[in-house]
């Protein structure tokens, strides 16, 4: 019995028993739940290490089960939100309906991210995203509304990438006898050219769809929406990384062996780029911050796929500090979302204003996270963003750094739109009764917001585990004088260090923030929303004056030509046609015996007629 | 050709309003009717659906406090004829009140509102914000004749007092200038 | 322990020289205006009094932290660019934090000030703040994509990404990159329109239409620290495009001169010009600068 | 040093000498005079060379320049106005109507005398004053600033209630957030 053994018993047992706790106390439901995720993750840390293998034998297949350092850094992600998003899951949920349900595919969900972290051969890697792809799938329609549009949406596509990927791992069966992936990695060059290109191409299907690269992107930002905001901040900042990962895997051991794979990833890195753009543009039209992060999410992968799709080391150490720094944020904005769900009962934005001084604890981490998200230098974003650029720069991929900027400037946006809908902006009468969210939900948020801020400082914490992690797949570590916790690495100089950077920018904030606050200390005094020049009229209490509707007005007209295609329209499209195709078809199964028989007759005197020709 | 234009629609509106009382001893494009209250409605109704006259130009309030009465006037145009038409009516001082009209012409409603807050007439049946101009009046109705507009500041606001040197310096100027001051502007100095 | 002394001394010394050159060119701006429209305008010191009679108001009022906060985050961006930016080519007196890779930095750093003022805009709750805040952030939007597009030209084009790298080609070679990289130089310039703020891109804070916008709640000390925020950093971006462009300065006469030079391109193209709404801005600058920027990117890569 | 009382008269001097020099008007465009402002503030006349410079809100205006009459309505306006201003504040009443209702003087619905409702520092006569005396206005209120007598809103501090009292009575539904210093 392996202590990974262990774990997934855990995982399981612990989802069973989470299920049916829920009849006996909702009290032991919770505690359950978050044994069930929490001790897998103490265990997995405190005991598993890089190298434990384990086997399973199931009908004649060994299943085998390993972490290397790649792996360990992914399921750093997976436990560490996890473990978070569990936390605040215990507040959100509270007083909601089908708690059982919810938790029971929470549980599942982190077991599978971690089964398809730890899987060594292709089986029991498509049988977690099976499970993976099915639990995310049933959270997503826990609300029960609209679930022809957006679970379908979300299953179809997950459906046929997945049916790509088996039909690859039976075709890689087939050419190498053997399910280990590092058969198929080993066998790789020696495909045909047809195959190399192939398989690649239906596992970058599955992954693309996780991932949400850019013509597969589209279920993304309703099912994000749609699913409870304890849950999608996983299923945006862990449940996509898995598409990260699997395309580290095919990208990088794959197909970098063959000389044309460079065409391959150049493709692909500009699929990335091309998804923070659009990603970006969308997300700065919406109206509800669900669909506003979803989208944003999006774009956030756009950059993480082009990081790696670059494969170079300092591309890929940015897109897996970028994935790292996504897991964060976006975790923390998808919470703080939730938080004002919960608090107030809608996430629109032309509807909540004025919330920074009932929420202050929760205006704080989400005002971390957007530093963090538009990469704003103290915070970790600005990191991997900066190495990013470089990157890029330095692997000749000029037109890309402009659209990669172009779609970081943008972001500005719609993070601005963000705080300014939930947090600024007048203090409405309706929203006077909001309190704080309670202690559960914000905790998780701060320790998060306070992660990002260290490892801006301290970049070096993660980047040593990328870098162990790369050194996995095949890169040269050659940064190794460079992981002083706080210097990250300059293609073309040495080396930056960051901290006293840092200090500058802390000390002249503050430096200022005391000028203001000191002088005049008696003299400033606080007013309310309602106090402002609006020409000497006084607005009275049920007055609104925010300015939230058609918000990013003149940036859409600017951009409107970019927007007015839409990639859902050619899916319909294709979707419209198929359903006539099957319309044709089902109108020539009429099910009347007689038009069968006509048929029979028909096709009788056409054999006869053309009998001498056909024979 | 505007006299017969005009003999014609006369014709027309006394045929089907037999309280209209007519003047019409204008000689330009202009005709005059007076009316009852009630007929107010449908005589503008008329107008506009059936002689073209489509377009409202003014609706007033007149005071004629001599004989207790307030009128109102509707002054009417037609594009087509050139024509202008005059509707009066004659509403009770003491208790004027009319109905709302403001489905015939839109803008009727603001006319409405000046009717009922410097007039106060009670319009019955105004869909329209209390306050038109003037905010916290408590007044009288402001622009009916027996308001003293005069009495009503010199009571309300604070005058300020005038210099004690404060003197007529017209007839110093007119005597400088070698000017007289005409009789009609000798009743003006103080 | 007295390098830090140190380095703070020379930070202080910095910031005055930027304070004090900024402000002039505030007031030299005032009385070109003026001169233009053919008035005798108000002394070239005029914004020293007003700076200092804002400050020596006696009363502030100010709606929440982020608003009491704004101009501390605005301060911050304007010092840091200054910082990083070498004021002097050789020189002592003026520190500077500038590393590999610090034009990327800097092109983020510049965007922190305006967001951390917007949220402080945010939270007034006036509708105009708010207005002018997505104005100024959509075309932020719009001039970013030359400027970037010339920065990477340059990176390209002499393989770094430091100020000190960029100015240490020019010394080399002895030309200016404004005559080695001129397509760069040309987009640069036109982005420098927005980065200003002046007409025809003055719509983010409109008096008459939006009552100033961002600030409309502002005053005081509050609008004190942000005038000389705005003093500071045009000093500070002035002195970029010299050492980025014109090859840096040796002394501060000679900086003075070469930024005045540079100053007066987006200022007289304001007094001839009217206003562009947000929308018209932002294709401008994706039209002609942008072209610009993509021939100097063509440039660099083929030579 | 600082509550010396020499050292507080030099700080004193300099900074009204500042605030004489610098002049931010929130010119509230009531009444008629309205239009002389830009005659003043443009080429012609060009008060900028005197440091008087427009300014878009009360938060960051020195003056409020009255320009003309005032209905109860628009009384209850610049009242607002004149309290959202940053200390030291001035007012000047521009025109004949704000001092003794000129033209309007029987009107039903005008205040004529401004400095029952708020603290004037400096009238400028006439029915319009032409650009010259708006200058000359102008000119006096910077000498009474420089000589420290501009203390208008000093006197509307300290003389709250009166004040209040004259605006309530023609402003009976009072629902102004109260001046809280």
């Amino acid at each position: 019995m392996e202590m990974i053994h262990i774990i997934f018993l855990i995982f399981l047992g612990g989802a069973v028993l989470t299920y049916f706790s829920g009849k006996i106390s909702k009290v032991l439901q919770d505690i359950f739940f978050l044994a069930s995720v929490l001790v897998p993750a103490y265990l997995f840390f405190a005991y598993v290490g890089a190298g434990r293998e384990a086997t399973l034998s199931l009908g004649g297949i060994t299943l085998i089960w390993g972490v290397n350092h790649f792996s360990w850094l992914f399921s750093l992600i997976v436990l560490g939100l996890g473990s978070m998003a569990a936390i605040y899951a215990i507040g959100y949920m509270k007083g909601k309906k089908r708690k059982g349900y919810f938790y029971f595919n929470f549980i599942l969900s982190i077991m599978a991210m971690m089964g398809i972290l730890l899987s060594i051969d292709l089986i029991s890697f498509f049988i977690f995203w099976e499970i993976m792809t099915w639990s995310s799938y049933l959270v997503t329609i826990y609300n029960g509304h609209d679930i022809q549009r957006i679970g379908i949406k979300y299953f179809v596509f997950s459906a046929i990438g997945a049916y790509a990927m088996l039909m690859a791992i039976v075709i890689v069966h087939h050419l190498t006898g053997s399910f280990l992936m590092s058969s198929m990695i080993n066998f790789y060059p020696n495909m045909s050219l047809s195959m190399q290109i192939w398989i690649p191409v239906m596992f970058l299907l599955a992954f693309g769809v996780k991932a949400a690269m850019m013509p597969l992107h589209v279920w993304a930002p309703d099912a994000y929406s749609n699913a409870p905001m304890a849950y999608t901040s996983i299923f945006s900042g862990a449940l996509s990384k898995m598409g990260i990962y699997g395309m580290v895997i095919v990208l990088v051991t794959m197909i970098n062996q063959i000389p044309q794979g460079f065409w391959f990833r150049e493709v692909i890195a500009w699929l990335g780029g091309i998804t923070a753009a659009i990603g970006t543009l969308w997300a700065i039209k919406q109206d509800d911050a669900k669909k506003l992060l979803a989208y944003s999410s999006v774009a956030q992968l756009g950059y993480i796929i082009t990081g790696i799709a670059i494969g170079t080391e300092l591309g890929m150490l940015a897109g897996l500090f970028l994935a790292v720094m996504h897991a964060l944020f976006k975790g923390t904005l998808f919470m703080v979302t939730g938080a004002i769900e919960k608090q107030t009962g809608t996430t629109n934005f032309n509807e909540v204003t004025g919330l920074i001084r009932k929420m202050p604890w929760t205006f704080i981490a989400a005002l971390l996270s957007i530093i963090a998200l538009a990469g704003i230098p103290p915070l970790g974003g600005f990191v991997g963003k900066w190495m990013l650029y470089e990157s890029l720069i330095t692997s000749n991929h000029y037109l890309l750094v402009i659209v990669i900027f172009f779609s970081s400037t943008a972001a500005f946006l719609y993070c601005y739109k963000f705080l300014f809908g939930f947090f600024l902006g007048q203090e409405e009468k309706e929203w006077a009764h909001v309190k704080e969210a309670p202690a559960v939900m914000v905790v998780p948020m701060l320790i998060m917001a306070v992660m990002m801020f260290v490892l801006g400082t301290f970049p070096g914490i993660i980047l040593k585990p990328i870098n162990s992690g790369l050194m996995d797949l095949g890169f040269v570590d050659s940064f190794k004088h460079l992981w002083e916790s706080s210097v990250i690495l300059n293609v073309w100089g040495n080396h930056v260090v960051l901290q006293p950077i840092l200090y500058w920018i802390i000390g002249i904030f503050v430096f200022f923030m005391i000028f203001l606050t000191w002088k005049g200390f008696k003299t400033t005094r606080y007013v309310s929303t309602k106090d402002i020049s609006s020409s000497g009229e006084v607005p009275a209490d049920d007055e609104n004056l925010t300015f939230s509707v058609g918000f990013m007005q003149p940036f859409m007209r600017a951009v409107a030509p970019a927007m007015r295609r839409q990639i859902d329209k050619y899916y319909n499209g294709i979707a419209d046609g198929l359903e006539s195709l099957f319309e044709f078809i089902r109108r020539i199964y009429t099910g009347n015996g007689q038009t069968y028989t006509i048929y029979v007759i028909v096709f009788v005197v056409i054999v006869l007629l053309f009998k001498n020709i056909l024979f | 050709m505007m006299k017969e234009l005009k003999e014609k629609i006369v014709q027309r509106i006394k045929a089907n309003f037999a309280d209209a009382a007519e003047k019409n001893d204008f000689n330009y494009n202009r005709l005059d009717f007076t009316v009852k209250k009630e007929t107010i409605p449908s005589i503008l109704f008329y107008l506009k659906d059936e002689m073209g006259f489509i377009h409202l130009s003014d609706a007033n309030c007149v005071d004629w406090l001599e004989e207790g009465e307030l009128e109102l006037v509707f002054i009417v145009w037609s594009p087509k004829d050139k024509i202008k038409i005059f509707v009066r009516t004659r509403l009770d001082r003491d208790n004027p009140v009319m109905d709302n009209l403001d489905m015939i012409w839109p803008q009727l409603n603001t006319y409405e509102r000046e009717f009922r807050e410097m007039f106060g007439v009670q319009v019955t049946g105004l869909e329209a914000p209390d306050e038109f101009i003037l905010e916290d009046w408590q007044g009288p109705p402001p622009f009916r004749r027996d308001f003293d507009t005069a009495a009503y500041a010199e009571k309300t606001f604070w005058e300020r007092p005038g210099r004690e040197d404060a003197q007529d310096v017209r007839e110093t100027i007119a005597n400088r200038d070698g000017e007289e001051i005409p009789d009609f502007a000798k009743k003006y100095s103080r | 322990m007295e390098k830090v002394l140190l380095d703070i001394l020379g930070a202080i010394v910095t910031f005055l020289v930027a304070f004090v050159v900024g402000m002039t060119y505030g007031g030299l701006n005032r009385k070109i205006t003026a001169r233009v429209q053919n008035r005798k305008g108000p002394p070239w010191y005029q914004n020293f009094i007003d700076a200092y009679k804002l400050s020596s108001k006696k009363s502030a009022i100010h709606h929440g932290v982020m608003h009491h906060l704004g101009p501390a985050f605005l301060m911050v961006t304007s010092v840091m660019t200054l910082l990083i930016v070498p004021v002097l080519s050789h020189n002592n007196w003026f520190p500077n934090l500038n590393f590999q890779g610090d034009l990327i930095f800097l092109l983020y750093i510049m965007t922190f000030g305006p967001l951390g003022m917007a949220l402080g805009a945010g939270q007034t709750g006036n509708p105009n703040s708010a207005i002018g805040v997505t104005r100024g952030l959509s075309m932020m939007v719009g001039f970013e994509i030359p400027w970037v597009l010339a920065l990477v030209a340059l990176m390209i084009q002499y393989h770094t990404t430091s100020i000190t790298g960029l100015m240490a080609v020019q010394a080399h070679s002895g030309t200016w990159l404004m005559f080695s990289s001129p397509f760069a130089f040309i987009a640069a310039v036109m982005a420098l329109f927005g980065m200003f703020r002046y007409s025809p891109f003055d719509i983010v804070g409109a008096p008459t239409e939006l009552a100033s916008g961002p600030i409309a709640e502002t005053g005081g000390k509050y609008l004190f620290v942000m005038m000389s925020s705005g003093s500071v950093f045009t000093f500070a971006k002035l002195t970029l495009y010299v050492d980025l462009f014109l090859g840096g300065a040796d002394n501060l006469f000679i900086l003075i001169i070469k930024t005045f030079a540079l100053y007066l391109i987006p200022l007289l193209y304001s007094l001839v010009s009217p206003r562009y709404r947000t929308e018209q801005a932002i294709r401008w600058f994706w039209g002609w600068p942008s072209f610009f920027g993509l021939l100097a990117i063509l440039q660099a890569i083929i030579f | 040093m600082v509550n010396d009382k020499n050292s507080q008269k030099i700080v004193d001097f300099i900074q009204n000498w500042a605030r004489k020099h610098s002049i931010w008007v929130l010119a509230y465009g009531t009444g008629c005079g309205a239009i002389e402002i830009p005659p003043t503030m443009t080429s012609r006349y060009d008060a900028e060379r005197l440091g008087v410079r427009g300014a878009a809100t009360p938060r960051q205006a020195d003056v409020l320049l009255i320009t003309g009459y005032l209905t109860v309505k628009t009384l209850k306006r610049v009242i607002r106005v004149y309290e959202q201003m940053q200390d030291p504040k001035y007012v000047i009443g521009f025109g004949s109507c704000t001092i003794n209702g000129g033209m309007y003087y029987d009107s039903y619905n005008t205040i004529k005398v401004l400095d029952k409702y708020l603290p004037v520092d400096v009238y400028i006569n006439g029915c319009m004053p032409r650009p010259e005396a708006v200058l000359s206005g102008f000119a006096r209120l910077q000498k009474r600033i420089a000589e420290g007598r501009a203390n208008g809103a000093q006197q509307y501090k300290d003389n709250l209630e009166w004040y209040r009292a004259n605006q309530k009575k023609i402003i009976p539904n009072w629902i102004m957030p109260e001046y809280n210093w």
